[in-house]
């Protein structure tokens, strides 16, 4: 077996720092909310349409939080309304969105009656969210697990339709799980778009609509070639929780969710998106849900192996904050990526080096592979051997996820053939180097146990002068990939909040004790 | 609701329906720069084709360049209209093929095989007659009702039509593998015009095989059948047995 | 004696000069089988290529097929004709383009550099811009005589013109990565037409890049000069200082 | 280090048995001799040129052996009539192509003259030949030594001036040897064709014309870049031992030269074949010539898991042929090749275990890996991935000599663009798995090992058969590769004949005497 030495104690240290990281941001999940969080509330109360193009819970929160009273969570201004009104959450919301209903100008309802109601809409749609699980265990169950390495494709066409066809098509040749790129930078809008898409760059938008007609198609092959094929989408940005919560209804499987992307590459506030991902991973965990983490995009800006540290600390921060929302690490595809200047001498070897650390660290968890992008050029023949080289690391170090590299890579989003050459890649490669691992011993002194050890090392000292300062004034020192973020900084910190006493998240609260955290 | 599309008119599918994407690859004796890559996208142009992306180009020394590119065409194709000749006989296993030639036959078939002229790759050719056969199919030295034998590599084909004659077959069969300048063609054309020179072309039928032929082509040549890369014995013995049926009935 | 090759009529070269041989590969909504091979070859045809040899092909299931062929053309290109618009001021060094602004000009150049519109691929910007630099080539921020500000990603055309306005820029850099649909085309025409509605087009030097950018495509848009995959900051520092000085005398 | 598990004790026995099977052919070599090598003295001696379209050389012997006389040596009957004209062997074979001479009708001449005269035109051919090795090795001490894996191309216009552009352009994309692939079947031609040549089907005709151009244009690139080229063609056919002394000549580096391959695969007479390499061999060695063997060969026709042994038991016959014409290990480029059914499970594992056995056997030779080609389709994307593999292999098993699989194997002959693309490939692998190997033990009981030792023993097993019938006996039980053949079958045995005692041939004896057989 190819197994790294690596004293234990360091990874306990490396562990415990990040720990301690995450440790000290408690104060922010107990006393605050967001109107992302909020709005998920509302969805999960079956809250959905547009008025005016603009989606009914953002009209809803919207109201609530001009009228000051988000404070109490939007869950309680909604029951009180239904029992005024005798009516669903939906017609609520929908006589708000029309202006002529405003729920906090009508008689407070008895507390009892309230969170009866609340009660009902919980249990019920938390009912719906275990089917869809039990579900997913069943189709498993039934067509047997999931294979590792999971063979990743992406659909990016813009067209939910045209994704759909190529989504089938690569679950013919072999595809485990299907992900739907996302119309560039919808992590910025502060909303969901709402029904099926035909027009997006670089990806279709995510939406709820879209999720459900992806879901069909993938259920649709999957039961004629006896697999169940995954569905992923991102559940990040701006509307974190919303799209967490949209994805546990329509049984997404896989939600690209990370703790830090949107603080550091989008922008985002780190308030408001510690605080998302918080809630949105406590919806994936009580759903069933795997998440995976961005670290690839460190190495898309910083040079993978003066940088490789960043990716190995993040994944261990990353790890804590999953913890506390109450995900396991068979849950956890914690990422990282092949992207070594193929010019440099030995490439391969760092790259195994970097795969096997990540394996040692979560050996229970489905770690994500990302392919070489950064060093794809229009030479697809050399791209297509690049992502071969990449398959075999992956199959030898035992991944979870193999995000499969395109040969245009450099060129366009993948088209329908591309695809298939990739998969075409990674069938063989996987069986052709199936038990290759069981074949050879590590030399204990070379130069792969130690670059893995070295970048540990240089992790453990990353860790230790973050968790000295704290997470935020780290990252206002630049010190995670280069990039200066405040606390005040960053878009969405109008949506964070600060919860009042009588603050109720009925969603939170029942996730919580079922998940024991 | 879905894509749709229209055999009528198909085009080729990259990223969305009929964005008629194509990808391209070859090298041009002009320089590796803004010149050269003028020179690869007029090219591509003259081939009608547009949104032109010359998304790689590199040195080949001596002079050369190499160019990849992707560009749209917005030609369509009918596929209703298209009418390619196959080999429409049924294909059966080799029981029933035996079973059909014992039954409407009665005797065996005689089969002549050979990779002609220059040719020396006797792979293909041993896949369709020998014993073993190919891929877990046997060959048609196997089947009860064939008297197969193969001639192997590199037969003249003066030598191949006096062995049929002189062995009374009712089948040659030809292998052409190396394609050349068309070098196939000309072997294939040779033997045809020998046996018609020598009044002995419907003595036989004659069949033809190797990765760049298939039936349409055979026919255009002359030949009664050819067949491709992926071939199997059983689809060239269904073929014989049913053509030897029709044969003997008129 | 060797092979001779004409300027006025190059064509591909696959094997042999002239042999006209290229590769291509594409999907189409048509059967794997000899209809979708007939198909493919059919709008190979219509390309005006000939002895196309359709060398494999693979069901990809939904209907579609992926097809890989060789084909020669018979177009030929005139090299000798080309004339594409490159950028023709000499490149010099960092160093080098110090001192000739020093001597030319006397004081500092102002740039303002963005990622507009929907664009968030900031390391090509970056990578032109920014101190360090790329691949051992310092950007702009480093050179003496520019006064570099780079605003990153995602910046709105009408905010990068305002900017460029209130800090009295000489030259606005632009970059667009993604081409999706032509989005690039879109957002880089985008930006001129505003600049020009403003009535300011003139007041700057306006440079963009990106992969799918070349300096014709640059001047057809509008623009001064355009950059793409492989360019380095000296490139554009150059052309900057060169144009700043002509700039100056008229 | 990647080193199998192998007892010493099975590589002597197999390689004694081998040696068994070589030594029982002695008779063969004292006493006979062949038309082709009588030719090839006829060439030594500088007789070259054509007349009517046939090569002198066949013009002379043809007469000889016509006039029953050629039992003495060719040498002996031109030597005699250049005294007796007072004429250069090449004005003596002229004149007998032009009818105007007999050189049997003369008187004899004293045998001391004679003797003087061959000892001169020996010397000065040997002495040439010595130079070209010198201008060789003074080559490797200026521009460093072949590297390793040696980058291996081949050019396959039919037209030599196109060839030549394509190996400049290979060279300079960082080739380290080029093969002009010769029109097809040109083995079986009982002649050397003659000049430039411009056409050829699958390849470019061997001829000494077109060796000198190639030879100068790869001079010239080399001298421009920096690297001594290597140059290659086929000294097998009819005419093995001419074409190894056109090479001697011209300067080529290496020979495709096999032992068995004509007898095999080209029905070529076993007394021919084996005549003609002994002698052929011995000029590859005087020259300080590489030979490479077939051995890839048997794996287009037979299954490269169940007949893995006759790959082993070729390379150790080929290898005793060789010691027996002088060459050392240093030149010996033992062939085998990448060729398992890449839809087999673990399909890599068996590669490299059998790569590791050549290695093994042959630790100080340069080894000669060939590619896929049996499995290579025309899916380029495909067979480029399967020939980065390939090259993984080679890299991490020292091999001496890659020769590069194409993409396009199963379509044409390669294209520039071909060639470069898959000097491309070679040059990334090998950089980027540089020091794989030394980062890694084998597992002793783990597959790999085993393979390579069944491998071993199914060889022994077979050499011990072989060597208790006898090679020819065994080739008549269609042993190597399934394929019968008789000591009087096959083409060419009419061009061999019995020595008469006072046979001589000035070339082979000098060379003996100095390589020390
Ligand atoms: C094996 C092989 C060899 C072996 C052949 C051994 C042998 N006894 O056959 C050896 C090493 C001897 C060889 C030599 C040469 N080869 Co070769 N060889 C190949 C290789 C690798 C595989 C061919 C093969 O066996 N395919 C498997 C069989 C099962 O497929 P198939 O032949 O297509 O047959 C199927 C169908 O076509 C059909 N079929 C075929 N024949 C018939 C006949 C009938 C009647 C029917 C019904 C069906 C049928 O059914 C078969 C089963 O499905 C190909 C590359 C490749 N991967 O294709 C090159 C290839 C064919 N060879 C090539 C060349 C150039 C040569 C040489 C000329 C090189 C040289 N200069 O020395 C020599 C000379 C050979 C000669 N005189 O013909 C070129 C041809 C280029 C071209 N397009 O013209 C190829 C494509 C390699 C390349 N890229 O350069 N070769
Ligand atoms: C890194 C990367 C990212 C990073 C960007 C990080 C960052 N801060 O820049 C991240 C992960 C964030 C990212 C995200 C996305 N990406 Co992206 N990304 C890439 C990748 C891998 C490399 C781009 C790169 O950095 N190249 C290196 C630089 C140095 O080269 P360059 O940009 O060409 O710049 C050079 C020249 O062009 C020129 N230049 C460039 N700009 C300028 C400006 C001036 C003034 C001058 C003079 C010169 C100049 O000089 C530079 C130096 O030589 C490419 C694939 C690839 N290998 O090319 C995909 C790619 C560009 N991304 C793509 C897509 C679709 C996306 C997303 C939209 C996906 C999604 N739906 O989420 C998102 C959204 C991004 C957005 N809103 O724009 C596609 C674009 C497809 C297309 N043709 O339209 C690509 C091609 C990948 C693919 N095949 O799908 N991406
Ligand atoms: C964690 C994460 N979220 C989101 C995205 C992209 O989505 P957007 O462009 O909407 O930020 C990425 C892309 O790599 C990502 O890694
Ligand atoms: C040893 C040897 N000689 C010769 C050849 C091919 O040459 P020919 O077609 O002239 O036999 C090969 C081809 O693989 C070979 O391996």
């Amino acid at each position: 077996m190819i197994k790294l030495s690596i004293k234990d104690e360091n990874i306990i240290k490396a562990r415990e720092y990040a720990r301690e990281i995450v440790n000290s941001l408690s104060w922010l999940m107990s006393d605050y909310s967001s109107v992302s969080i909020e709005r998920t509330v509302l969805r999960l109360m079956r809250i959905d349409g547009i008025f005016d193009s603009t989606p009914l819970p953002n009209i809803v929160i919207d109201l609530l939080s001009e009228r000051n009273v988000l404070d109490r969570g939007a869950a309680y201004w909604i029951a009180n309304a239904m029992i005024y009104k005798n009516a669903s959450a939906q017609e609520v919301a929908e006589s708000i969105s029309k202006d002529e209903f405003d729920p906090t100008k009508i008689p407070t309802m008895p507390d009892e009656k309230v969170f009866e109601t609340l009660e009902k809409l919980t249990t019920e749609m938390l009912k719906h969210i275990k089917s869809q699980n039990k579900f997913r265990e069943e189709s498993y169950a039934k067509f047997g697990p999931r294979k590792k390495p999971a063979i990743y494709v992406i659909v990016a066409t813009g067209n939910i339709y045209d994704d759909v066809v190529q989504a089938k098509a690569a679950a013919r040749e072999g595809a485990d799980i299907i992900a739907v790129i996302r119309s560039t930078a919808q992590s910025l809008l502060d909303y969901v778009p709402f029904g099926a898409t035909t027009e997006g760059f670089g990806g279709t938008f995510a939406t709820q609509e879209n999720f459900k007609i992806m879901r069909k198609g993938l259920d649709e092959v999957g039961e004629e070639i006896g697999k169940y094929i995954s569905l992923t989408n991102y559940a990040s940005g701006l509307c974190m929780p919303e799209i967490a919560a949209m994805g546990a209804i329509e049984r997404l499987d896989v939600m690209l969710n990370d703790a830090m992307y949107g603080i550091l590459f989008r922008d985002i506030n780190m308030k408001r998106t510690i605080l998302d991902q918080y809630f949105s991973r406590m919806i994936n965990a009580y759903a069933g849900i795997e998440i995976q983490t961005g670290e690839d995009n460190y190495l898309t800006t910083s040079d993978a192996i003066e940088k490789a540290y960043t990716v190995t600390a993040s994944q261990l921060i990353n790890e804590q904050f999953a913890l506390i929302s109450g995900l396991k690490h068979e849950k956890m595809g914690l990422g990282h990526a092949f992207e070594i200047n193929p010019k440099i001498e030995n490439s391969f070897l760092y790259e195994l080096s970097h795969a096997l650390l990540t394996h040692t660290l979560f050996p229970d968890s489905p770690t994500k592979y990302m392919p070489p992008t950064k060093f794809a050029t229009g030479n697809i023949f050399r791209t297509h051997l690049l992502n071969g080289m990449f398959n075999f690391i992956s199959q030898i170090t035992d991944q979870g996820v193999q995000l499969l590299g395109m040969m245009t890579e450099a060129i366009h989003t993948p088209h329908l053939v591309d695809r298939a050459v990739a998969i075409e890649n990674a069938n063989y490669v996987f069986k052709a180097t199936k038990d290759f691992s069981n074949e050879f011993q590590l030399s204990k002194d070379g130069f792969i146990n130690q670059r893995a050890n070295l970048v540990l090392d240089e992790t453990i000292g990353f860790l230790k002068k973050v968790s000295e300062k704290g997470l935020f004034k780290a990252m206002k020192n630049s010190d995670f990939a280069d990039i200066k973020r405040t606390e005040t900084g960053g878009k969405g910190l109008d949506g964070v909040f600060k919860k009042s006493d009588n603050y109720f998240n009925p969603f939170m609260e029942k996730m919580k004790l079922e998940l024991g955290i | 609701m879905s894509i749709i599309i229209d055999s009528k008119r198909i085009k080729p599918y990259g990223d969305r329906l009929d964005d008629g994407r194509m990808q391209f690859s070859f090298s041009l004796p002009a320089p590796c720069n803004e010149v050269g890559k003028e020179a690869a996208k007029i090219l591509l142009t003259k081939m009608q084709l547009n949104d032109i992306e010359i998304c790689y180009l590199s040195d080949l020394g001596e002079g050369f360049t190499h160019f990849i590119a992707y560009a749209s065409t917005s030609e369509t194709i009918d596929l209703t209209k298209i009418n390619v000749k196959v080999v429409d006989t049924p294909v059966m296993d080799m029981k029933a093929t035996d079973e059909f030639i014992e039954k409407e036959i009665g005797h065996s078939i005689k089969i002549v095989g050979a990779c002609i002229e220059s040719d020396a790759h006797t792979v293909g050719i041993d896949a369709i007659m020998n014993m073993k056969g190919y891929d877990h199919r046997y060959g048609l030295e196997r089947y009860k009702y064939f008297d197969a034998t193969n001639l192997g590599a590199q037969v003249p084909s003066e030598e191949l039509l006096r062995i049929a004659v002189d062995e009374k077959a009712d089948v040659i069969l030809v292998s052409q593998i190396v394609t050349q300048r068309n070098i196939h063609i000309k072997n294939l054309t040779r033997l045809i015009e020998l046996a018609e020179s020598e009044g002995i072309r419907d003595k036989f039928l004659m069949i033809c095989g190797g990765p760049r032929l298939n039936h349409e082509l055979a026919i255009e040549l002359g030949y009664d059948a050819g067949f491709g890369t992926g071939s199997y014995a059983k689809d060239v013995a269904s073929f014989i047995a049913f053509r030897m049926v029709e044969r003997n009935k008129n």
